[in-house]
């Protein structure tokens, strides 16, 4: 069976719209999965070739069961369903947002940025209040949107901008190992003037990722750190010789005893 | 690299005992060039406890070139641009039974008549000065001059004073070869080149039984395995160095301190318990002979552990984050090998310090100069001397 | 009431919050109401507390970082006991927490 | 006076997706299996994964993480696989010995055979600020707001617009919070489109070609500022928490201790133990799967756990070499399908560096 990947297919459903829903898909990087396949009964749903295949669709044969909608762990595929005419397409998108969002009530289509595109009605909620479910919504908005429409949201403002500020000037010391507090200024110093090889003896006298987390979050950016400061030098730092325990344990059990 | 290197003095060993060697050549204005294979401190320098222990000293000549040592080390400290950390804070030897505090007794006398101030303390005394000791333990020996100090802050700030006095040190540099030619030292030969100089120290530690056979001499130091866990930082709750009779037992030998309990004896465990100025408590220890096998096991941490619990009860509650093994440069009676080589001039050794390297690094370092420079040293070095054993 | 401001009643995946035993514990000698079955650490976020302790040398504030029991940052006293990893260590009626203020000079 | 130690046949660390298939693909040859989990609970990330996954049916696509979670499970329970949850690992030693802090005692048990399927860690980054209460893990937070059901703020500045930058603040939405934006300094999203699309649509803002300068506040996180890197402007955002979601590593710890060789793959995560196709490491008997062995998706994971469990198997003598290798071979292949994405480009190349080194 032939059928088209993303939006060469969008103008063939589209044009079969008119007959009721069709789903449109939204998805054309190569990702390893196949779920829609799978679910959908028609056939309507190819992978051309292996998994990472963007999905295809034959949207002559699809009926718009909406299947695909709510399995799509992408949440990459929307039915639109031109057959009510005058002017209105209905869309229906997957939703997993605990708004509350009504039968009958008004909510946002909005495009795949987050744009506000209209204000519709919604004309159907399948699966709600069965958690775990996938709820698909259908919104009603003007013909124009129903290629476009990507999201409803029942939250009908946007976030304000992030205000601008005028840049700071020196940079403000931290600590770059938390467990131990060494200062970032400190441990750059002991990069450049102390001259070690390799990472261990770096540890040994900085003592950065030798505190009580076990260097679980700064060894990997010690080593960062270590090879950005000492560019020159292309080898193999060496890595952190690993010892027993590689969880704290107490001393107690480790003697031992019991509780 | 095709460099051709030159030093008045190479110094096989970038660990306390190089640093120190450096330290005071360069102290007397020498040219020195400290070839160390991996990194400073990556030997037994930098994985050994910070134990300044002038009571497990064996009485004599040992016991003598320690107290030299300490002697020396304040003025180090003052010169040095890296803080070592160290601590005065006197050192207690607990006693788990009464035979080991009589023998405690015994042995204190003789540490007191070598110059030493010891002190024998009842469970009266050592619980004002330990409060949390266990029950069990029966008395210490106090010795007020027993301290503690950061043996790789130590060795590195030694090192750092040496090259700013124009040391220079090559880093993962392996010795490969020493060539010897109308029975003096010419040249080593390193994985970074060659370097001409007529005088070789031989402070590689767990190496130098390797470095001997490029002069085809036998220096009978073999590494000696110690373990040690590391606890989470806590405020400070341990002001001295603690150990126990066994650790004295196990370290120089001494049938009546050994432990009772054959697992302990093949182990060669001993407890001590320091806390670092970083708030980490170092409990250990073994003496294992396993080669150069770093690795720490189940069954010396889990019998460090039990070990130290039976002293200090309390410390059972703290998290182990950490364990790691140090190689000793061991010795065959724990003393350590300096001087020259026969029929090799310009070759000296300075190694096999055992578990006491730290303590008597400052000495060392001063004599290896003395003899270096001068052919002479201030303090007879003849006990140490590699031609005692055999 | 603080108790719910930052929890999370209603889901849409994961349906309604199955109501646990309410419990009392103390955060440095204050009540706060936890679940039974919850950590420490969500139980004082629940409340919305972030501060978990000050570090050791600078005093700064900490919070919990992982919340899963690696990163050291969320422990706190716990009936006495120092160092509990609070993201790990279910709340019980009438605990006691405090708040670790730093050790080092 | 030393520590008993318990014989077992095949031990697997960690109850992830690697571990349980893992365990589930040895248990069905036979083998006798015992899984250890530092967690109360077995399904490792999958227990706090609430989104459906990709993959095909052989990886339980289209379910949600926590239902993957189950069922791997239930399986290994089936076939009577030996289950140790709130235990530790604390050292692989090279007598063969492993040390578990399990719930009531340490105890130490040297197994046939081990694999190590502990997963990953996440990554951080240290900058001004960043010990702040309300810095955390993209991971830390999707920990509260999934499984303990607490919100850790009310609103969030997520870092890393890869996978899990992405679907946490997905999440976090879902969950309630306000997330203020996505910031990332590549000029491009890092994870898949459809998840962006996901995010963007709820009128998150993703912020490109933008480098995090400090976080700020008195007792805890109140703003974070944020430079443009082209033009250098500045951007006040007002955010109680940040997370951090900058990538994992490997979490080999455990491998590097056995003294597995070690290499560095910038594309898997960082350090991981050497292994070949068959998930065997350089020192026998210990396996390696999963995130461990770098960083990839659930589901290659899920591949790889069975595949280790397959060569434990084939050398513990459950498995005779043909049908070892013929099953290895029919996974490779689904491996293969999901690694053949340009996502995974670099992780596959650098999987086969591995595999060839």
């Amino acid at each position: 069976m032939q059928g088209k990947t993303g939006s060469e297919s969008w103008q063939e459903v589209w044009d079969k719209s008119v007959n009721g829903p069709r789903a449109l898909i939204d998805c054309w990087q190569e990702i390893p999965c196949d779920p829609c396949q799978e679910a959908c009964a028609q056939g309507s749903i190819v992978l051309s070739s292996g998994i990472c295949a963007p999905p295809a669709l034959h949207a002559e044969t699809c009926n718009g069961c909406g299947k695909c909608v709510a399995i799509c762990p992408g949440m990459a595929i929307f039915l639109v369903d031109r057959s009510i005419g005058s002017g209105l397409a209905r869309v229906t998108v997957p939703y997993e947002m605990r708004d509350e969002i009504r039968l009958g009530g008004e909510a946002w289509a909005v495009d795949g940025e987050g744009n506000y595109l209209a204000e519709g009605r919604i004309t159907r909620v399948s699966g709600a209040g069965r958690p775990g479910r996938t709820m698909l919504l259908t919104i009603e908005v003007p013909e124009e949107w129903a290629l476009k429409v990507r999201g409803v949201r029942g939250r009908r403002k946007l976030l304000e901008e992030p205000e601008e500020v005028e840049a700071i000037e020196a940079v403000e010391d931290f600590a770059f190992c938390r467990c131990e507090e060494i200062d970032y200024s400190r441990l750059r110093e002991i990069i450049t003037q102390g001259e070690f090889r390799s990472l261990p003896a770096l540890r040994r006298f900085s003592r950065a990722g030798l505190g009580y987390c076990q260097g679980r979050f700064c060894q990997s950016i010690l080593r960062s750190q270590f090879l950005a400061d000492c560019p020159e030098e292309d080898r193999e730092v060496e890595s952190f010789r690993v010892r027993a325990p590689v969880r704290p344990v107490k001393l107690s059990r480790l003697g031992g005893e019991d509780g | 690299m095709d460099d051709v290197l030159s030093s008045e003095v190479v110094i096989i060993g970038g660990g306390v005992i190089g640093a120190a060697a450096a330290y005071f050549l360069c102290k007397e204005g020498a040219e020195v060039m400290i070839v160390e294979a991996e990194d400073l401190t990556a030997g037994a320098s930098g994985a050994c406890d910070g134990f300044l222990s002038l009571q497990t000293k064996q009485i004599g000549s040992h016991l003598d070139l320690t107290l030299e040592s300490m002697a020396l080390l304040p003025g180090i400290i003052e010169d040095l641009d890296i803080d070592p950390e160290y601590n005065p804070c006197g050192g207690l030897m607990l006693a788990t039974n009464q035979d080991q505090l009589k023998e405690l007794k015994a042995r204190a006398k003789k540490v007191k008549a070598a110059g030493l101030e010891i002190e024998i303390l009842g469970t009266q005394e050592l619980k004002e000065m330990l409060p949390e000791v266990s029950k069990e333990i029966k008395g210490a020996a106090y010795c007020p001059s027993d301290a503690q100090i950061n043996p790789i802050a130590f060795t590195l700030g030694m090192a750092q004073k040496a090259q700013g006095m124009g040391a220079k040190i090559i880093k993962g540099c392996k010795v490969e070869n020493i060539v010897v030619t109308n029975n003096r030292v010419r040249e080593v030969h390193t994985t970074a080149g060659s370097i001409h100089s007529r005088r070789v120290i031989c402070a590689a530690g767990t190496g130098s039984n390797e470095i001997g056979k490029m002069i085809i001499v036998d220096i009978p130091v073999m590494p000696q395995k110690g373990q040690i866990l590391v606890t989470e930082a806590r405020e400070r709750m341990l002001d001295r160095i603690v150990s126990g009779a066994e650790y004295l037992g196990t370290k120089a030998n001494l049938d009546e301190l050994l432990p009772k309990d054959e697992d302990a004896i093949r182990l060669g465990l001993g407890f001590t318990a320091e806390q670092t100025v970083s708030g980490n408590i170092l409990i250990g220890s073994t003496r294992e002979f396993a080669g150069f096998d770093k690795e720490t096991t189940p069954e010396a941490m889990n019998a460090i552990a039990k070990n130290a619990i039976n002293y200090l009860p309390w410390i059972k509650n703290l998290d182990v984050i950490r364990s790691f093994a140090g190689l000793r440069p061991y010795s065959p009676d724990g003393l350590p090998i300096m001087g020259p080589v026969k029929g090799v001039k310009g070759f000296y050794m300075a190694t096999g310090h055992s578990g006491d390297g730290i303590c008597l690094a400052a000495i060392t370092g001063k004599l290896m100069s003395e003899l270096v420079l001068d052919g002479e040293t201030s303090i007879d070095i003849s006990p140490f001397s590699l031609y005692r054993f055999k | 009431m603080a108790f719910n401001n930052f929890r999370i009643l209603q889901h849409p995946v994961l349906g309604e919050k199955k109501n646990g035993k309410e419990v009392r514990i103390f955060l440095d000698g204050l009540p706060i109401h936890a679940v039974e079955g919850e950590p420490i650490a969500a139980a004082l976020y629940a409340a919305g507390v972030r501060i978990t302790r000050l570090s050791p040398h600078k005093k700064e504030p900490r919070g919990a970082f992982c919340m899963i029991g690696r990163c050291t940052e969320c422990c706190m006293i716990v009936d006495g006991e120092p160092n509990v990893r609070t993201c790990r260590t279910m709340v019980r009626d009438g605990m006691r927490v405090e708040t670790p203020r730093g050790w080092m000079e | 006076m030393s520590l008993p130690c318990e014989q077992l046949d095949l031990l697997v660390i960690g109850a992830g997706p690697a571990g349980l298939c893992a365990a589930y693909e040895a248990a069905a040859v036979g083998c006798r299996v015992t899984i250890v989990d530092e967690n109360d609970k077995a399904g490792g990330q999958l227990s706090k994964q609430i989104h459906r996954f990709f993959g095909s049916s052989h990886h339980g696509a289209g379910k949600r993480g926590i239902e993957i979670a189950e069922e791997l499970f239930g399986d290994c329970l089936k076939l009577g696989v030996d289950v140790r949850l709130s235990s530790s690992v604390l050292g692989l030693f090279s007598n063969g010995e492993v040390m578990i802090d399990a719930p009531t005692q340490l105890c130490l048990v040297n197994p046939g055979a081990v694999i190590v399927a502990t997963g990953a860690s996440e990554k951080s980054l240290a900058f001004p600020g960043w010990t702040l209460p309300g810095v955390m893990g993209a991971g830390a937070a999707q920990t509260l707001i999934n499984i303990h059901r607490i919100l850790p703020g009310s609103r969030v500045l997520m870092v890393g617009s890869g996978n899990v930058g992405l679907i946490v603040s997905y999440q976090l939405l879902q969950a309630g919070a306000e997330v203020v934006g996505v910031v990332d300094t590549a000029g491009s999203i890092s994870g898949y489109q459809v998840h962006a699309g996901r995010v963007r649509r709820e009128g998150i803002p993703v912020y490109l070609g933008h480098r995090l300068l400090s976080a700020r506040g008195s007792t805890g996180l109140e703003e974070v500022l944020v430079e443009a890197i082209e033009d250098g402007t500045v951007k006040r955002f007002e955010a109680d928490v940040l997370c951090l979601a900058v990538g994992m590593s490997p979490l080999c710890d455990l491998a590097a201790m056995r003294d597995c060789r070690m290499v560095y793959e910038d594309a898997l995560g960082g350090l991981v133990p050497w292994h070949g196709a068959d998930m065997r490491t350089s020192q026998s008997p210990v396996y390696i799967a999963g995130d461990a062995s770098g960083v990839e998706e659930a589901s290659v994971a899920m591949e790889e756990g069975r595949i280790a469990g397959i060569s434990a198997a084939e050398d513990l003598g459950s498995l005779n070499s043909g049908e070892a290798a013929e099953r290895r071979a029919a996974i490779a292949k689904r491996l293969d399908e999901l690694r053949a994405g340009p996502h995974s480009r670099g992780k596959l190349a650098a999987k086969e560096r591995l595999y060839a080194r």
